[in-house]
């Protein structure tokens, strides 16, 4: 565990994030373009959905499949309650704030799945290729438990059509289950035909990718911590290990590989920063932004990629095969 | 050369409402507008800046609209609705139009 | 502090015709412009956005010059003449400026 | 020609087109910003020519590189009087517009070619790399026929010496030309240098392009449809057939190999969806580009890749080896 | 609907000069801006533009800031003192605002 | 050294280089984004200083590191003064212009350093690893000597401690100094992770950047050539061989291979184009930009590149083989 822990930390994916974060904090000018960003997003999107396809393709689909979205779906709506209720008792956070908070944690990140992935490589497992439609299927459900928890406060909760259609088929999920579909469809033949692209210098887009996450999350913390007390940013690393667990209680009985549960864990364990700001500042502009990014990219994010992810991985490990 | 009487107004506003707020002004009978990226900006709720935004996820836009003076307060009635609750900044300019035929 | 009367100039045209009308600019006198991005917009000729543009081949900027009031007729002829045929819109308003001998 | 088909529709490339259509037509968010679609088109520009340049290189100069870039030209000069004449007589274009149109029927579309030579390479078939020069031969000349059509119909014309020089020395045209003649110069030993970067990636690449294109027009669909009746939308699908016919025919009295004539055909399938459209707004702005813009990259750009290459490839098997 | 005066001042600076632009208007008691990006332009010291820029290393921005008519020296002073040895130009329009609570 | 020569001017670096250019002179409307040159150049970073890091990782640390590095601040300190002193003596420019441009000759340029070490892999040759900390090294100091000669010859200056922030932490130091220090951290371990992204396209991405830098030192040429006067044109090719004389000179009694010594005669005789130039602009704005940066980007780096870079290899061949 520990070995595993000074491993993962000393990754060159880590470093990389490290490396962005102290020069944002150090107030460096260096800087990703945000076309440069979004286009290693879209990258490394459609490379693991693409992956997550063609494993599904080789293995076959199984019944555990539609089993596992199930639960995440569930994780994705129920984990909402569980942030909220602590957050009202462990920080001063008003009620929208708490519940706007508590909608990211239901919800996933890409990034951190992306991560742990790549820590499961290391370590030279693999798990189901179906995850990744997991992942996808657990954006959204969050959203709504949090803008329950908002009506049922009393607050204001504006949800239109159209929000409804941005939040399903928002630019991420759309990517992720194409491209799990275009792999599914296309088999290991199609990966050989793209491999060089997708796969051979993925851990090296990976690498810039964190280098600019560790920018923003620096400026988050340069900018964001004044709006956050003690309690806030002691939950930003508590709920990640609770919703971890709870990961781990719903992989179990679905009988997941060591690789699957660590995923399912890491996927329950992290807090969105793309699909769920988004939502909130048009379902519910009133919520302070700074609260909500500030915990998901500034403390929950580097917790999970430096001591979460193995951590992880070694519980996967003690549950699955002890 | 022959010019026109208008009104410029222009509409900071969220990325996120950018939609909301160009389909407001469709149903307020405004047919055209131009749309300029911002790159940061500062306000009551903290600066922010486009590369590595941390404090808005998706960062604003300002929606630049040029009307013809009587079509002004529809125009400012719809894209209130949509600003109200939200971040964003309305400012109104007298101007003068080429091609009022247009407006 | 002291400031000048000038003209303030936004001529929103396509991204395609930028240099004539810059080159028309300079035959006209006019020395200083600014060149913004514009990231989408809507018009008679319909909607377009930067991203995924298909209804105009290379999107629109906005050319913005600030002269001195008397330059002002020379400057919009030279503009008329190139955004005459094409779609664009021309807008004028009045400013101060500071440091009046750069304009 | 069925399997071939079949084989082709279910490739990476164009299933990612096809994933981006849907999204695109769902209204999805996603989108690839634009400085990334502008830096892919440069990179497969950039890695075809210099393909082409070293098999030049590797082959020899071959008599036949004149004649095919002459053949070329006239082929993109004529094409647009034939597609005038058909969409004078199919649709209720006016006169400008159809002429617009014409010019784009003449001149090429230059991903379109990447696709076919990327269908030629899953056949296992190779081209003589000088068919890149005469893409770059063909982007121009049919612009002249379409301002003559228009200044033929009574319409204005206006070219001044500065479009001139924008159409010849358009970014594509240069870029294309310089790289293949890098490839010439520096031949397989220059290409061993930069193999990983232009070769191996190459289709992955594509894949992300592809996507882009497919979004695009996808919104064409969206918006473009009501400015196209039945005539003009038929007219997007028979004119490619016709002009690889004449391509072929162009191909067969030059000697051309299967895999070249299937190339030439595919460039004189192709609309332009670049350098025509920026001509025709400057020359030409009364000309309503969503029509141009609609049927070039709507109708005509997924038709050729999906159906129009492989049986392009099939009739250009037949016609060479038969 | 209801409007209230206001200024709008539009400083076109070098982007190497926007954080101290900033920094100087905070220290003036401005509050908010928006920053815009400039895609190139032309003036004195010749033409430039952000792709393959040579005569300026960093290109150029647009800060917009929009005050109460009584707030707007202090804001010329402070701009004025970081412009004032560096190119650039200040430009002043009359304005209107909704929301006058926010300025 | 003539067969060096013709090697270097035929390759796909050079020669993409020289179709920028030549496209540029041609006023083709071809150009790279603003984003994608960016993402292009922290790549570069990136990768060279990662590599940098992994060679020391490999060799150990070398007491010579230190003395290498502190001849290259003395080298940064110095050279502006040659450069000033022949500026004014062969030139008409004024002393403020004069000091300006001699602050960049003191910098250094990466790309130039990056082209070299592609120079060196070409002669089957190979470096320190911790040049990439001396490259680092030299960004700074010289924009001292600039601003003293400035004040020496009685201007103003101004030298806020934003400024200072600026210059030692600006992006290029940073990225070239984290990634060197991530290197050495995961050694060659690490670099195998990231070799498929960092090390085989290395190449092929620079070629497109050489292309780039083309475009931009075409531009100068056309808009710059008017501000500088025969002996400043001048000056732009014989001060970078005095540069490098220098930087021969302080490599013999440090002992360094022939490749190390080649290096940093590249960094002696490289100007600054990004570093130097934007302090410039805040420190002494009353200085004519196009002055120096023409002078080091369109007159002393495609020098350096074509015909710099051989000379210095086959004089450092000479020096410490001979
Ligand atoms: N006075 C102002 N002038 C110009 N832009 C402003 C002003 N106030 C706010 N903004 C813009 O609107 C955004 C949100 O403002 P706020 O709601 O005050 O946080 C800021 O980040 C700026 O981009
Ligand atoms: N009233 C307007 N206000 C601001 N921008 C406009 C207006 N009308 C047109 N535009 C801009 O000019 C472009 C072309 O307009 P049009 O010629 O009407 O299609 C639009 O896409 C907008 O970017
Ligand atoms: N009259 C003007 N109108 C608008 N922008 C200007 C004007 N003059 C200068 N600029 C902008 O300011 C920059 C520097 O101007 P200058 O100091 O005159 O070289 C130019 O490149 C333009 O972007
Ligand atoms: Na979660
Ligand atoms: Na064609
Ligand atoms: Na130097």
């Amino acid at each position: 565990m520990l070995q595993l822990a000074v491993y993962n930390l000393l990754s060159p994916i880590v470093l990389s994030f490290v490396l962005g974060l102290g020069a944002s904090l150090a107030r460096s000018d260096l800087s990703i373009p945000e076309a440069a960003a979004k286009a290693m997003s879209i990258y490394l999107l459609f490379a693991i959905g693409f992956k997550g396809g063609v494993a599904v393709a080789d293995h076959g689909l199984e019944a555990r499949l539609v089993a596992t979205v199930l639960a995440g779906v569930v994780l994705s709506f129920a984990l909402p309650l569980l942030a909220f209720a602590l957050l009202r008792g462990m920080s001063r956070l008003s009620v929208v704030d708490a519940a706007a908070v508590a909608g990211h944690y239901g919800s996933i990140s890409i990034v951190t799945f992306v991560a742990g992935t790549s820590v499961l490589e290391s370590a030279g497992l693999t798990s189901e290729g179906y995850l990744v439609a997991v992942a996808a299927a657990m954006e959204a459900p969050a959203i709504l438990s949090a803008l329950w928890l908002i009506a049922r406060g009393g607050g204001v909760r504006q949800m239109d059509g159209d929000l409804w259609r941005e939040i399903l088929l928002n630019g991420s999920i759309v990517l992720l289950l194409g491209a799990f579909a275009i792999g599914a469809i296309t088999g290991s033949e199609g990966l050989a035909r793209v491999e060089a692209f997708l796969v051979s210098p993925f851990q090296g887009v990976l690498c810039l990718f964190l280098l600019d996450m560790g920018l923003i999350a620096g400026r988050g913390l340069r900018e964001g911590a004044r709006v956050l007390d003690r309690g806030a940013v002691l939950f930003g690393v508590l709920m990640p290990v609770l919703g971890a667990s709870a990961g781990a209680m719903a992989a179990l009985p679905l009988g997941l590989s060591t690789g699957g549960t660590m995923l399912l864990m890491t996927l329950s364990a992290s807090a969105s920063y793309i699909a769920v700001p988004a939502a909130m500042r048009v379902a519910v502009p009133e919520a302070n932004p700074s609260v909500y990014l500030t915990l998901s990219l500034a403390i929950t994010f580097p917790f999970n990629l430096t001591l979460g992810l193995p951590l992880y991985l070694a519980a996967a490990q003690w549950l699955t095969t002890g | 050369m022959q010019t026109h009487k208008a009104k410029r107004v222009e509409i900071t506003i969220e990325k996120v409402m950018e939609t909301r707020l160009t389909d407001a002004l469709t149903r307020a009978g405004v047919t055209g507008w131009s749309i300029l990226p911002v790159r940061g900006g500062s306000g009551r709720s903290g600066a922010w800046s486009r590369e590595g935004q941390i404090s808005r996820g998706t960062g604003m836009v300002q929606v630049v609209c040029i009307v013809r003076p009587e079509r002004l307060d529809p125009l400012l009635e719809a894209a209130f609705a949509v600003v109200e609750r939200h971040i964003g900044v309305v400012c109104i300019t007298d101007c003068e139009v080429l091609r009022a035929e247009r407006f």
